[in-house]
């Protein structure tokens, strides 16, 4: 997964090499080992987050010896970034598209709350209640879009509005109250799948085969399901047109539109997808909790733009990748959790995750430069 | 008589109290070169715009072929056939040289993929736009993914001419295509509208440079203060006498639109 | 090297603090790692879901909650006693009680209950036609929100209809309600907008005690200081005792967050889970009432108490 | 107060009268009411958000009827506004140069209690404490200024960053501790003083002068404070080089580094600046609620992101003004306290301001529209 | 022998595996007109960023009146009184034009206001903006406020040419400074020129345009795949030798540094 619109361009550049009788070419045998990591950064910028995952990895590894560096801590962490991670998605398609959408939480609560509450509570089959979720969610994010391209009005206030609209619609159908796990168990077990724990290395061992580095590792539906959206998402951006016209779209909209592009088709179905893939959080989210709790996902917003921009997607639009986002969510999370088992003051693991975010990204950037 | 491929009457735009169209007419005959000269700020390119959609004239009418027309945005106008490069090229600057050249049109795989999951065939794409840039003798763009925003600024236009030669189907609009060009460059261009017409297009060229103009026009269109003063044949005039008339020096010739 | 868990429901109100600052103090005294996590905001489950994973995979023998959504984090804390984590929850019961190991609880609607009758005994024979003004805490109702200001009601004599939910009242003595966030500048502007609509307001309940000292600015700057309002809150935190004394604020319901903290810590440490009473269901850590101007029948006690056991 | 960036533009344009024998002008006798509004709202289109206010003022005054519409009522909603328009000032220098500050609302209670904790459990005299507050926030704002430009990050994630920092600062100062109105009148009765009421029909009766319409407003020392941080910054952004550099540096960095704009200088200054009037607002602010309390203003941020976008301000840097920042705030307070007065439903409150949040920005697009 | 007014060896620019300079070197003689020509990416505009500070090259070294300098921002060459128009004309859209003209030394108020509250003098700097322009012909510009973004690119291009022109006091490099421009406009520019060397200026013209080339250039860097392939006398060498010379079509005249 690479990312296209920075990423590919630097695949075989070579004004150097392909003019007959050109300047110089480089002498590839004659690269050092550092040269080397030079080039394949700068071939695949997208490795670069990782790296700066890596070294806070090792970081927490002596900062909390023993318990951070554990496949079952491992496998919490992962559980715990799926849902901002699935949000995060979402926001990066608004993100690329020049946009910003405040909303994400709500319409994930509220879809939890519509799957949650017309399954158990209105007693409404779980095989209707889950699709209405699904469209709910992608109700709320055609609303945004619609609004957004119709009107003409900055995606910030526009999201801003329906996040008020929305979380009042919450309060409303929700009631406020909390669906317990035990009464979701009974009427809708289907919503709580997607927290299924399941543990790779029994399921390659049924299968016979006995992937030793596996042991210890417990994983969830949920992270499953995150990894297909982002997957579908990534293919969406980079192998369909549709993707190509989300990165023109943020891009230069202007150019966009006198090139040909139906950008407002485009916003719609951008804020649309996103949506859905909220609705998808949801359903995750139920997985989580067991069951649906209305007055969760305040802080989903600033967490989900948070990934994405830790991710190295640009404000700005037009530049960024899915991939991106994701090893975004797991650097929050992998911090968040390194400092939750150091035993720091809580009022200084806030000092820290304040610190090393910012680190973190100045490392990013670091490397970035150096290898370009 | 023939119906013109393109005509205007009336066509108007302010912004403000500027006046950058003011009842301007326009009048493009079918397969031949026109050329659009005029001052800097004479509202040329405020005239393509309005004609291909990317500007609403305040009031004024267009006809595309004798049908009336009145495009809502540069889609529709494409839709029907009317490519353009704009003065600030449209392009999108972190999107590949392939990506731009087949933006709004980007071709599928025609295997399962593309039918399924609409997989797109940059393969191909990337043939294309290659082909089509060597075409214009952009042979010092080696990468066909490279961003644009990392292009020359000769490069960046080629990359916009290259897409609306190969796409114009029924029209052809250039605001300006060789002004950041090198010498070799704006041959090629020039080729490519002599092949475009060939091919039966009538093209609309804007262009500062007279020996260019008068090289490839079989009409040339003054523009002076927001309206056409005068249609001459560069056969019969000078570009002495086009610069004369475009810069107020000399009085525009009675009738001449043929 | 024995890990004990405080989770709170946010960071920085003071309550959580202090409670916090008592567990760390008796984290000390008994040589034990202490770790502390809170959700982000009032009503964040699913950062408490992290914090206590994060705990289990510390390795806790056992932690300490005040649960953000007393129903939703069950499941959860199921998880963490099947590990074999000791549970105990603080503040705020859940919902079923018994799905913690023990409860050491301020009952939140009692507390409300306090100020009401307290304001009612105060207001005597005008209370059948006081003007009350409820400054809650947010839209969506979190547990403390409508259990203090549904107690309130109760203790005051008012048909509480839901008594999980406010709003849903029709006793014309209610003027209105307004949200407060607990925030004191919110609280002002709350107050502010509620005298527009109930410029004869003779009762305000608030949510907090920061709340409650907004509000008295707001009153303050229409005359309303002259002791033509009565002003009740829940809490009892220093500032507030003083506000009591200084007779801004009529009376308040002390908590006691240290106590429940310190308490707790002891429990898990020694793994000793106190009985409970199972008629009530979890062990009162107390809820009093701090007033300077007592009423008949309704228990209180004096501000100079109050300030030896207030919290910060 | 005109917004110069894109505002004086209109100012004087005609290239048909100045033409010599140029296209035709305008008669001016023939033109109809309406057109000439149009004008004047396209020469000035800093008056439009006031007619967006106005418009919500008449609204009010049919849904609250008698109550709303009353000078005391006015008077509330401007004591209301002045915090988030302080930080809305602040912020808007941010958004001219295509930033964002998350950590305003922090910044400011981290000089509040700078302020109120030194001078009143500490017992350091005023005069000294209430500079130290000052420069507290200035630091702050210097340090993101220095971290966005030396290290090249996105505001966004050194806002975020710092936040997380300030606020553990800020924990670990005020030990969460309440500085409660009494104790403050009594060592430091100036940090009060913003609060201090007055009657302007009084003040001028005073002088000798009898304005009748004055009667019944009630301002506060803060509104004035309010008015004049405005009134400042405004001079800055439009009369002084500075104030051309932050438009230059928001609009088109490169082209302004290019164009010889020490941009990072710029920022530093900005940053500072905007850290310098969040300090301000701490000194409202403890007028307002008459002590200290660290917990307030979480919501700072996003109220004062709010304020700069519905004035006008584009978050892609560049393009806004000062006054569309206070019409901004305005906006919002006369919603929530419209609102709150109607006797709707908190719930249906909720989703009101949601609706008229984007009723609003969208008659602003719309009259800007009709105008141009 | 004349120490050159602007002077590098070895300039080296890579862009991942583009060569965009590739051991460039340069000479930029006292009070000369230098002209620049290459192929479209052949790299000019590099070079000159690379002069000027606005892209740091990986290696070489840069004399200024014989001075080695090596400028990490475009303000230090600036600040010694090296003026650019840069390709992409370095303006700043929303701003209007006066602002643009004088962004980075804007003059501020002689009287109390000024010295105290440093407030622009808005008057002076609109006054001499307009002046400006005028002498560059762009008479169709009315109002000096306007924002430039809704300038025609011509009009652009002057305010970016009147910019340099007006504050050059060492240096003046132009890269393609008429490219957007009419004909009178272009005329203006190249008069521009002529009269900043009078004034004792040396400056650098890049240009596809070999007419004006041969037309004010004292000598002739011609720039070919990164570096600089020769330096001819126009003079001694015809338009079409350039032409040959620069597409790799003729060889490179053995050495001809005059
Ligand atoms: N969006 C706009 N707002 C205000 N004025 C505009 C706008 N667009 C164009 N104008 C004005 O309209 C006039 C005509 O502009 P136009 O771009 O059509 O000129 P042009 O003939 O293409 O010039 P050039 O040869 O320089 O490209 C100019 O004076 C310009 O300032
Ligand atoms: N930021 C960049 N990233 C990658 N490649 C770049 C970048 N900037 C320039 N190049 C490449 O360097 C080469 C030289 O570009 P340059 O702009 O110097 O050409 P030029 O001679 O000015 O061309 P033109 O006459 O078209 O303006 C081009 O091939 C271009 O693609
Ligand atoms: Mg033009
Ligand atoms: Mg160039």
């Amino acid at each position: 997964m690479s990312d296209n619109a920075t990423g590919s361009a630097a695949a075989e550049r070579g004004l150097a090499e392909a003019e007959p009788g050109g300047v110089a070419s480089f002498d590839n045998a004659d690269r050092g080992p550092i040269r080397r990591l030079q080039e394949i950064l700068h071939q695949y910028p997208t490795s670069i987050p990782f790296i700066v995952l890596l070294i806070g990895v090792v970081i927490f590894s002596f900062a909390a010896p023993g318990k951070f560096l554990a496949p079952f801590n491992f496998s919490l962490i992962l559980q715990q970034v799926t849902i901002i991670a699935i949000l995060g998605v979402a926001q990066t398609l608004i993100i690329l598209t020049a946009g910003i959408d405040l909303s994400v939480g709500v319409i994930m609560i509220l879809a939890s709350v519509v799957m949650g509450r017309t399954a158990v509570v209105y007693g409404v089959p779980v095989e209707i209640a889950f699709p209405l979720g699904l469209l709910a969610g992608l109700a709320c994010g055609f609303v945004n879009g619609l609004i957004v391209t119709k009107l003409r009005l900055p995606p910030f206030i526009v999201t801003l509005g329906t996040w008020s609209i929305f979380g009042a619609l919450n309060v409303w159908y929700s009631k406020s109250e909390t669906i317990r796990q035990a009464d979701m168990q009974e009427s809708a077990p289907f919503l709580q799948w997607t927290g299924t724990i399941f543990k790779p290395y029994d399921f390659f061992a049924r299968m016979g085969l006995d992937l030793g580095f596996l042991k210890g590792w417990v994983l969830n539906y949920g992270s499953i399901v995150m990894l297909l959206v982002a997957a579908v998402i990534w293919y969406v951006l980079n192998k369909t047109a549709f993707g190509r016209h989300v990165y023109a779209s943020g891009d230069d909209p202007d150019a966009a539109r006198l090139a040909g592009i139906n950008t407002d088709r485009t916003l719609i179905g951008v804020y649309a997808l996103a949506g859905f893939i909220c609705a998808i959080a949801a359903w995750v989210l139920i997985g989580r909790i067991g069951g649906v709790s209305p007055q969760a996902g305040q802080t989903a917003n600033l967490d989900s733009i948070t990934a994405v921009v830790i991710g190295g997607t640009s404000l700005f639009g037009g530049r960024g990748s899915i991939v991106g986002t994701l090893v975004g969510a797991l650097i929050v999370g992998v911090f968040r959790n390194g400092l939750a088992l150091s035993g720091l003051e809580l009022l200084w693991q806030d000092f820290a995750v304040g610190v090393l975010i910012i680190v973190a990204v100045t490392i990013d950037q670091w490397i970035r430069k150096i290898s370009s | 008589m023939v119906v013109p491929a393109l005509q205007a009457r009336g066509l108007n735009k302010r912004y403000g109290r500027v006046v950058a169209l003011d009842n301007a007419d326009f009048d493009l005959m079918p397969n031949e070169i026109l050329a659009v000269i005029g001052d800097n700020g004479a509202g040329k390119s405020t005239l393509i715009k309005a004609l291909t959609g990317a500007v609403s004239p305040d009031h004024g009418e267009i006809w595309l072929n004798g049908e009336p027309v009145a495009f809502k945005s540069p889609i529709e106008a494409r839709n029907l056939g009317i490519e353009t490069v704009y003065q600030n090229l449209a392009l999108s600057p972190a999107l590949s040289i392939a990506d731009n050249m087949f933006l709004g049109r980007e071709k599928r795989r025609e295997d399962f993929f593309g039918r399924m999951f609409r997989t797109l065939d940059k393969t191909y794409m990337q043939k294309m736009a290659r082909q089509k840039l060597t075409e214009l003798g952009l042979l010092t763009i080696q990468n066909i993914n490279q961003p644009v925003e990392t292009l020359s600024g000769g490069q960046r236009q080629g990359v916009a001419v290259a897409r609306a030669a190969a796409f114009g189907s029924r029209v052809v609009i250039m605001d300006e295509p060789t002004a950041a060009l090198g010498v070799k460059e704006s041959r090629k261009v020039l080729e490519t509208i002599l092949r475009l017409k060939e091919r039966g297009l009538p093209i609309v060229l804007i262009s500062h440079n007279m020996p260019h103009v008068f090289e490839v026009a079989d009409r040339i269109h003054i523009h002076r203060l927001g309206k056409r003063i005068a249609v001459i044949n560069p056969k019969r005039h000078t570009m002495s006498d086009a610069v004369a008339i475009m810069t107020g020096a000399m009085a525009p010739p009675a009738d001449e639109a043929a | 090297d024995e890990v004990i868990g405080l989770i709170t429901k946010t960071e920085t109100n003071p309550f959580f603090v202090k409670m916090r600052e008592g567990a760390q103090a008796k984290a000390k005294e008994l040589g034990v790692t202490l770790i502390t996590a809170a959700g982000k905001y009032d009503g964040d489950n699913d950062g408490q879901v992290a914090a206590i994973e994060n705990l289990i995979a510390a390795g806790a023998k056992g932690f300490a909650i005040v649960p953000s959504d007393s129903k939703a984090i069950v499941p959860t804390i199921q998880k963490a006693r099947d590990a074999g984590l000791k549970v105990i929850v603080l503040d705020t019961p859940l919902d079923p009680m018994n799905a913690a190991d023990a409860t050491f609880a301020t009952d939140n609607r009692k507390a409300g209950q306090l100020i009401g009758q307290w304001a009612k005994g105060t207001l005597g024979d005008k209370a059948k036609d006081a003007k009350i003004v409820f400054l809650d805490l947010a839209t969506n109702q979190p547990t403390v929100d409508f259990l203090r200001d549904q107690g309130f009601m109760q203790g005051f004599g008012i048909d509480v209809k839901d008594p999980n939910k406010y709003g849903d009242e029709d006793d014309p003595r209610i003027c209105t309600h307004e949200i407060s966030q607990g925030d004191q500048e919110k609280g002002r502007t709350a107050m502010e907008n509620a005298l527009q609509k109930c410029p004869d307001v003779n009762v305000v309940y608030t949510i907090n005690e920061p709340a409650a000292a907004g509000a008295w600015e707001a009153l303050k700057a229409v005359g309303k200081d002259d002791g033509s309002v009565l002003l009740v809150s829940i809490d009892g935190g220093c500032p507030g005792v003083k506000n009591v004394q200084a007779g801004t604020l009529g009376a308040t319901s002390q908590q006691y967050p240290l106590k429940m903290a310190a308490m707790a810590l002891e429990a898990i440490h020694a793994g000793k889970i106190p009985e409970i009473d199972p008629a009530v269901g979890f062990l009162d850590t107390g809820a009093q009432l701090i007033t300077a101007k007592p009423v008949d029948g309704v228990p209180s006690i004096s501000v100079e108490e109050g300030l030896k056991l207030c919290w910060g």
